[in-house]
């Protein structure tokens, strides 16, 4: 009896104690993103207030309104896509890199910063500086297909190309960004396994598979949730280089949000289709990470 | 069956030195015991011949082969670490069997393998676990069974059994030896006990301070300690070293008949004899099978072996006794004398 | 002059947006001006406030104007004009015209400018930083191409042959050399408008409530355009709108549509003779406007409008608006600014910064209704459709048609 | 050792996927030193010039720009460590009631993009009376989800035996936290800075809304005067604005690097 | 001083049980000894007294305060780890000094404390090391060292020792029980070395399945083993355990004038006489100062320690005698008959 309360009241402390860390961060996302978050769900029942004329409930019109919407289909599709190519191959490249640049490799503190300066370098710039390899004829792309004597090609120009074009972009840029994760963590991996293994004779690869791909689980769940997220979120390139364009070609759902939200000011719209992708992201996000977090092997 | 031989091998990290000078010889298929107090080198010479760490200094050659430059895996051995170096995310018969799937044995074969070293190890019930899940002296046998299930022809062992007990270990001992043997192995196996070292080794090796102080069979480093280090670090309790003053032991009349700065007998050599050395006892020690005497002559303390039923307490007046042959000669630098 | 006597003790804020659209020392100017304003409007404290491009500054002024703390005044794109007269954002200038010489000044505007900043019979905004489309074209490769380089291509005709022989390919048959280009991205309506204007079709009507995509007359114009692609003389898909100056002074392209604001951009760095030209006609002459206007925010304080009323008029006086056009390109928004010295003396050092003025007589608005981007949006998407021959020009237009009468219905 | 050390081939599959990933700095280096008709065409008689970095630099107030990023930089990076390293040890070491929720309701921050919450934010920051101060533009960030989940992944691979020799030492959990964990973790902890500190020097949107005055401005602000494209991109001065501002963060990055190269987790451990 | 006090403590992981009932009593300022074979469950009941490992069942008492709900921290006790847990990030004075600065301790007297602490344990060259510099023996001292800096009322000890060699170990083992009597120390010790154990402990626990097999004065255990467990994990070699088939030694006509399963003679406690009970020498293994022989008699075998020296071989025929009071009688279960 007595030791119940005891290992009770143990719980209880140390439950107090979590939720007192937990205090500070929890106050401000509740502020500065929960409550903002609760308002938009709650915008999206209603009509978009033009100046005095307050939004009235139109229940679920907007989403009626969204359903109906063939550009946010697009976006869908398109978005279905980008992430499709993105995530595979931007998380498969920041482990090569990092394996890579983890090791004794000729030159590494430069692999390094190669691999990193997509994360160092404004967007804007990029965005441009990728606008200028992509344009027609005297581009970066065309001197190096003109001299190998291919065709010429307008690679955001057509609609065939657009999106690939917006893709690399974005594995550009996310590949150095989670190249940094995993080589933090690769640090932190205990050497001696290491030596286990190569007493026994493990080549890389069987090494990497068996043991480090695991040990690394921790932070390619990491890597996973915020990578699928990412694919949803990451549209600044978009203003530069396509502007969803042409016709659409290359539209993602946060870049139509924009223009929904702060082109067209409907922002009761804005509001609804930011609902449906942050519950939808959150779905699959959280998902993703209480069911694979059971099977992550933290030590 | 493999020879190792390791010429002139030094290692140091910075200013730290670990070895040297090492020179030596081990046969194929023999059991060669390094041996050594703590810090000496032991850890860090298995870890230079199995390729771990690159040797400052020196060449490794096995089998005839010079390998000092080849990556562990190309050099064909196994090895169990002092600190276990298991896979914290594999069960206990995915680490085992790590080395076997590695080398692509069929199933069956490693299956039968696995199955064999975990009967041996007493791990059956425990394949299943994570390492975590284990008690330390577990976890210490799924590093031996990942060491013995690869059958290299050459195989490194590293304080493999020192968190078994008593009885396990005896077993465990017995064991390795039997497969050692039949295997054709030819192991270095590194302990701090010395039961271990006198009954597994063909050769002993005996490092201090990064070098070798004396390297033989057994019974040789037992009853021909080469220095008094030796003397000293083979034996429980350790051989009784007493300063002589011009023969006589140090404090007292007793002439030894030694013309040596140190004379060194066993605790085990003395026995009590009315007519002996008088000597006074001073303190005991009781070890179960044993008692361990502490009996002063003149301003030297003698450590005496005797049966664990002896009747015996502080203050009591004793005649202590040895045979010539039990006496060892040591000059002042601490080489022996014959 | 003695209309505004106030207190020194208590100045008034003047919050001002502004964006940045084109390069050299913008702010330095603003600058300037607020503070040479001051000096003469002591009971004013203008803050000019850089936010941006055009985007950046309207969702800026937006997102303060609806948590209840709007600039005072901005500069925003004179096609924001419904859209902010939706929000309820601004109030219209009329209020603040009260003496003659107020009105003069507000008379005294191009009319071109004035159409993208009255309806309803109010003035919503004062064109400040205003440009049009003109036509530019390297001299150097119409005397290569046998062309006249002084008589650059004065209609539609002209323009496609001029442009067909302008075009150059090398042995493997890849262009290196194209004729003409038009820019299609970001904003295509707009320089669609100097091909639609010149089929003498108006997009919009004056209310912004209805627009004519499907007129016969636009699509014509589109297939026009669609043509010249189709003739390879025009670069295929969608043309970068950025890029473009850089292509014409890489030689990538011979005849060139862009902004007048590109103008000292292409001065400084084209390395060849260049001219300046009104764009070409067919049933008409004539180009759309762009640029921003002043605007004045509801929710400042009467004493703030009225301070901001007087910094705008004193800005667009004819001496800055002079100043304003030389610094940065844009066209001066008065005849009067014209008829100053300084610009006088800069007209005729460099004549091709007159053209914009000559051609602003037959301008038009610039594409603008009520829930302009998004009705904007179906025409731009109507004709990348087009120029990526994803539609034909016919169906794109009566796409993009069907979807804008569906967005304006809410409007009428 | 020699063992699982990078081949010949992975070093050339490095060395060109390096240049690739360079190629945009290195297009941004040969173009802001040269002048404009080169940025074009990469000829090696090319001749050399600063005039693109004077042209940037005197666009705007970089000096005072420099000066608002680097301290609001550094805020919103101590912040951040601080309570995320708080929020991730309560997730990482305790059980308690309410855990999943609360580690979801973090976790929900990674997927609202900060844009959509600007009209609120501008409104709670307008009752604080924020606007305009790089307080504002921090406080939004200085919770954040990303370096929460980060440390919580990092600390729940800490071994647990150093957490539970710590409190037999008579650590409290603060203390074994700054004693063991944090210093465990500091490769993660560098990647995050590194991370964090590349986000906000380049954050835009919110700064540039909430901000009025070259007090509280951060650098990108000043950047962004070049990216207008009304007339076209001029990629000389782009570039050599971007170096200019960007070339703390690489040097930064440089340094920080080596902090990688440690690692601890050998021994202490059987 | 502090007493210790388990109360029916049991332990499980799901299916897996480390602990059944374990209750245990440990005077203020003894030294307990656990002993027991590897996965007994030593060191869980180690940590479930520190309060590391919640008890599934059961109460734990220190000083008569029911600490079953504290933290580790407020417990007061130190403890080493089986596997050391030093902080990798630390040096070797600030891991020993972890504990002093956590709790403040003024910095001359931490520095004191530090000093001697690293001189009893020869770690005084190392102080600035991390412990991956270290060799393991280093990094065991280093733990140890920890632990003892703390000066805490109860001291946990998870086998501190395995690692040391044996003159090291035996330095240490003095070191250690002269520390624990000076401050007055309540010592809860694990390990797997009987010599350890006997000369130690005031108090000797043997584990068993996670049971308590038996708890008493070393002398008890050896002298008296309570069942055929505790009489074979005691001793080494262990105690013989002859099968009896009617008082008559299986397999001969040996009578032993006992009425029991099984008949216990420690091997020490066998000497040889030429009028002994006849036995045939199957095999021999020298341990240096022993000789353990395997004598076989009827079906069963009996290993008999004698001294290093003795000379025999495979194959000769011996006497064995031992003395009524040296032989012990179980019943089927293995429980003592007395
Ligand atoms: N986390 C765990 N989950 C399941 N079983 C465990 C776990 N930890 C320990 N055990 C089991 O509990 C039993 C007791 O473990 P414990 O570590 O107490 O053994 P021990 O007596 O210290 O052994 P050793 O001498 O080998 O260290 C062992 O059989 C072990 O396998
Ligand atoms: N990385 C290192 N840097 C510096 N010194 C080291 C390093 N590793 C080991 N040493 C030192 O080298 C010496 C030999 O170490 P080694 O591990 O070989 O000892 P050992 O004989 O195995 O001892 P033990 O029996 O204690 O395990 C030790 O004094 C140790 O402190
Ligand atoms: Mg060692
Ligand atoms: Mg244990």
């Amino acid at each position: 009896m007595r030791q119940g309360t005891a290992a009770g009241s143990s719980a209880t402390r140390e439950a107090v104690h979590a939720w007192l860390l937990l205090l500070p961060a929890l106050v401000l996302l509740v502020a500065f993103t929960h409550w903002p978050a609760v308002s938009t769900l709650v915008d999206s029942f209603y009509s978009t207030p033009k100046g005095s004329r307050a939004g009235v409930w139109v229940g679920l019109e907007n989403y009626q309104v969204m359903v109906g919407d063939p550009v946010f289909w697009k976006a869908v599709r398109n978005n279905l896509w980008f992430a499709g190519a993105t995530i595979p191959v931007s998380i498969a490249l920041a482990l090569v890199m990092a394996l890579w640049v983890n090791e004794r490799i000729a030159g590494r503190a430069f692999l390094r910063m190669a691999y990193f300066t997509p994360t160092v370098l404004p967007m804007i710039a990029v965005a441009n500086i990728w606008l200028f390899f992509y344009t027609p004829q005297y581009g970066l792309l065309e001197q190096i297909t003109g001299a190998l004597g291919l065709p010429s090609h307008n690679w955001l120009g057509s609609p065939t190309t657009a999106l690939g074009a917006v893709t690399l972009v974005a594995i550009w840029k996310e590949a150095g960004f989670f190249m940094i994760f995993y080589l933090a963590a690769l640090q932190t991996l205990n050497p001696s396994l290491r030596e286990a293994a190569a007493i026994e004779g493990a080549s890389r690869w069987y090494f990497f598979r068996r043991v480090q791909w695991p040990l690394l689980m921790p932070t390619t769940l990491f890597v996973l949730v915020n990578a699928f997220i990412n694919a949803f979120r990451m549209v600044d390139h978009l203003f530069v280089l396509t502007r969803g364009g042409p016709d659409n070609a290359s539209i993602l759902l946060l870049y139509h949000l924009y223009e929904v939200g702060f082109s067209f000011w409907d922002t009761a719209y804005a509001s609804a289709i930011t609902v449906v992708l942050v519950v939808v992201l959150a779905g699959i996000a959280l998902f993703q990470f209480f069911v694979l977090d059971r099977k992550v092997h933290y030590k | 069956m493999s020879s190792i031989e390791l010429i002139d091998i030094a290692k140091s990290w910075g200013d730290a030195t670990a070895l040297q000078s090492v020179n030596l010889q081990i046969e194929p298929g023999s059991f060669c015991v390094l041996l050594g107090p703590s810090g000496c080198g032991k850890s860090t010479t298995l870890r230079i011949l199995a390729g771990l760490e690159t040797a400052t200094r020196g060449r490794v050659v096995i089998d005839g082969r010079d390998v000092t430059a080849l990556p562990p895996a190309q050099r064909g051995i196994a090895m169990v670490f002092q600190n276990y170096a298991l896979f914290p995310h594999l069960s206990v018969a995915e680490n085992i069997g790590f080395g076997l799937s590695v080398r692509k044995t069929p199933a069956a074969e490693s299956a039968r393998r696995l199955r064999e070293v975990a009967a041996l190890l007493g791990l059956d019930a425990l394949l299943d676990r994570k390492p975590s899940q284990l008690s330390g002296g577990q976890q210490q046998r799924v590093a031996l069974g990942r060491a013995l299930v690869a059958q290299a022809k050459v195989c490194l062992m590293d304080e493999p059994l020192s968190n078994l007990d008593a009885q396990l270990r005896q077993d465990m001992r017995r064991e390795l030896r039997e497969l050692q043997r039949q295997l054709g192995l030819t192991v270095v196996y590194v302990t701090h006990d010395q039961t271990e070292a006198m009954s597994m080794a063909d050769q002993v090796v005996l490092l201090n301070r990064g070098r070798i102080e004396q390297a033989g069979l057994p019974r040789t480093l037992y009853a021909r300690p080469a220095t008094t280090f030796a003397a000293r670090f083979i034996g429980t309790p350790a051989m009784n070293l007493v300063a002589l003053e011009g023969g006589r032991i140090a404090g007292s009349e007793v002439a030894t008949g030694h013309d040596a700065a140190m004379l060194g007998v066993r605790p085990e050599a003395i026995t009590f004899a009315p007519r002996g050395i008088p000597a006074t006892v001073q303190g005991l020690e009781y070890l179960g099978a044993d008692l361990v005497l502490r009996c002063a002559i003149g301003s030297q303390v003698l450590l005496v072996r005797t049966a664990g039923g002896c009747e015996a307490a502080p203050g009591d007046q004793v005649g202590l006794h040895w045979a010539p042959e039990d006496s060892h000669g040591f000059d002042a630098a601490g080489h022996r004398i014959d | 002059a003695g209309t505004g006597l106030v207190h020194a003790q208590a100045p008034v804020e003047l919050q001002f947006y502004y964006p940045v659209a084109v390069g050299g020392p913008i702010a330095k100017t603003i600058d300037g001006f607020a503070a040479g304003f001051m000096k003469e409007n002591p009971g004013v404290k203008v803050s000019p406030i850089y936010a941006g491009t055009y985007q950046e500054t309207i969702v800026k002024a937006l997102t303060a104007h609806k948590s209840g703390t709007p600039p005072v005044t901005s500069v925003l794109l004179s096609t924001d004009m419904f859209t902010l007269i939706d929000e309820e954002a601004i109030v219209p200038f009329d209020d603040f015209v009260k003496t003659a010489d107020d009105k003069a000044w507000l008379g005294g505007f191009y009319k071109a400018f004035m159409m993208n900043s009255q309806t309803g019979g109010k003035t919503w905004g004062i064109p400040f930083q205003r440009s049009t489309v003109v036509m530019y074209w390297n001299k150097e490769l119409f005397k290569e191409a046998g062309l006249d380089p002084n008589k650059p291509p004065a209609t539609w005709a002209e323009l496609k042959d001029a442009a067909t022989k302008l075009t150059r390919k090398d042995a493997s048959g890849k262009v290196t050399q194209w004729g003409v280009q038009i820019p299609s991205s970001g904003f295509p309506y707009w320089l669609f408008q100097t091909l639609t204007t010149p089929n003498d079709a108006i997009l919009a009507n004056e209310a912004g409530t209805a627009v004519k995509f499907d007129d016969p007359k636009v699509i014509e114009a589109l297939q026009y355009w669609v043509d010249l692609g189709k003739a390879g003389i025009h670069p295929p898909g969608v043309v970068e709108w950025g890029t473009t100056p850089k292509d014409f002074f890489e030689k990538k392209a011979a005849i060139i549509y862009t902004t007048t604001g590109n103008l000292t951009n292409i001065k400084a760095n084209a390395k060849f003779d260049f001219g300046v030209g009104m764009i070409p006609g067919n049933k008409r002459k004539g180009s759309p406007t762009g640029g921003g206007n002043f605007y004045i925010f509801k929710k400042s304080t009467p004493a703030q409008q009225d301070a901001a009323f007087k910094f705008v008029k004193w800005i667009t006086q004819p001496e800055r608006a002079a100043q304003w056009s030389m610094d940065t390109g844009y066209v001066a928004v008065s005849p009067a600014a014209y008829e100053t010295d300084t610009l006088r003396k800069y007209g005729r050092d460099f004549p091709a910064a007159l053209v914009a003025r000559d051609q602003l007589p037959v301008s038009v608005a610039e594409f603008s209704t009520h829930d302009n981007q998004r009705v904007t949006k179906a025409l731009n998407d109507g004709l990348q459709a087009a120029l990526t021959g994803s539609k034909t020009p016919a169906q794109a237009m009566q796409d993009a048609q069907r979807e804008a009468d569906r967005i304006l219905r809410a409007s009428k | 050792m020699a063992y699982n050390e990078p081949t010949l081939l992975d070093t050339l599959a490095a060395w060109l996927l390096a240049l690739l990933w360079i190629l945009p700095l290195a297009y941004a280096v040969w173009t802001a030193f040269h002048p404009a008709e080169f940025s074009t065409r990469f000829a090696l008689a090319a001749p050399l010039t600063l005039d693109n970095f004077r042209r940037a630099w005197e666009a705007a107030p970089f000096a005072r720009y420099f000066l608002n990023t680097t301290l609001l930089v550094s805020m919103v990076l101590v912040v951040q460590l601080v309570l995320g390293t708080l929020a991730a040890y309560a997730f990482a070491r305790y059980r308690f009631k309410g855990r999943g929720i609360a580690f979801a309701l973090v976790l929900v921050q990674l997927m609202i993009m900060p844009d959509i919450l600007l009209v609120e934010n501008y409104k709670t920051m307008a009752k604080l009376g924020l606007v305009d101060t790089l307080l504002a533009i921090g406080l939004p960030y200085f919770a954040s989800a990303f370096a929460i989940f980060l440390l919580r992944q990092t600390f729940m691979g800490i071994p647990k035996e150093l957490d539970e020799a710590a409190r037999v030492e008579g650590a409290s959990a603060l203390q074994t936290l700054w004693r063991v964990y944090v210093p465990l973790a500091r490769p993660v902890y560098t990647a995050f800075a590194l991370v964090s500190v590349s986000f906000h020097w380049n954050n835009f949107l919110w700064p540039l809304i909430i901000t009025n005055s070259v007090n509280a401005r951060p650098l990108t602000v000043g950047l962004q005067v070049f990216s207008s494209v009304d007339q076209g991109v001029d990629w000389s001065v782009i570039t050599a604005a971007t170096l200019m501002t960007s070339a703390p963060l690489l040097i930064a990055f440089l340094l920080f690097q080596r902090q990688f190269v440690q690692s601890f987790m050998r021994a202490g451990i059987k």
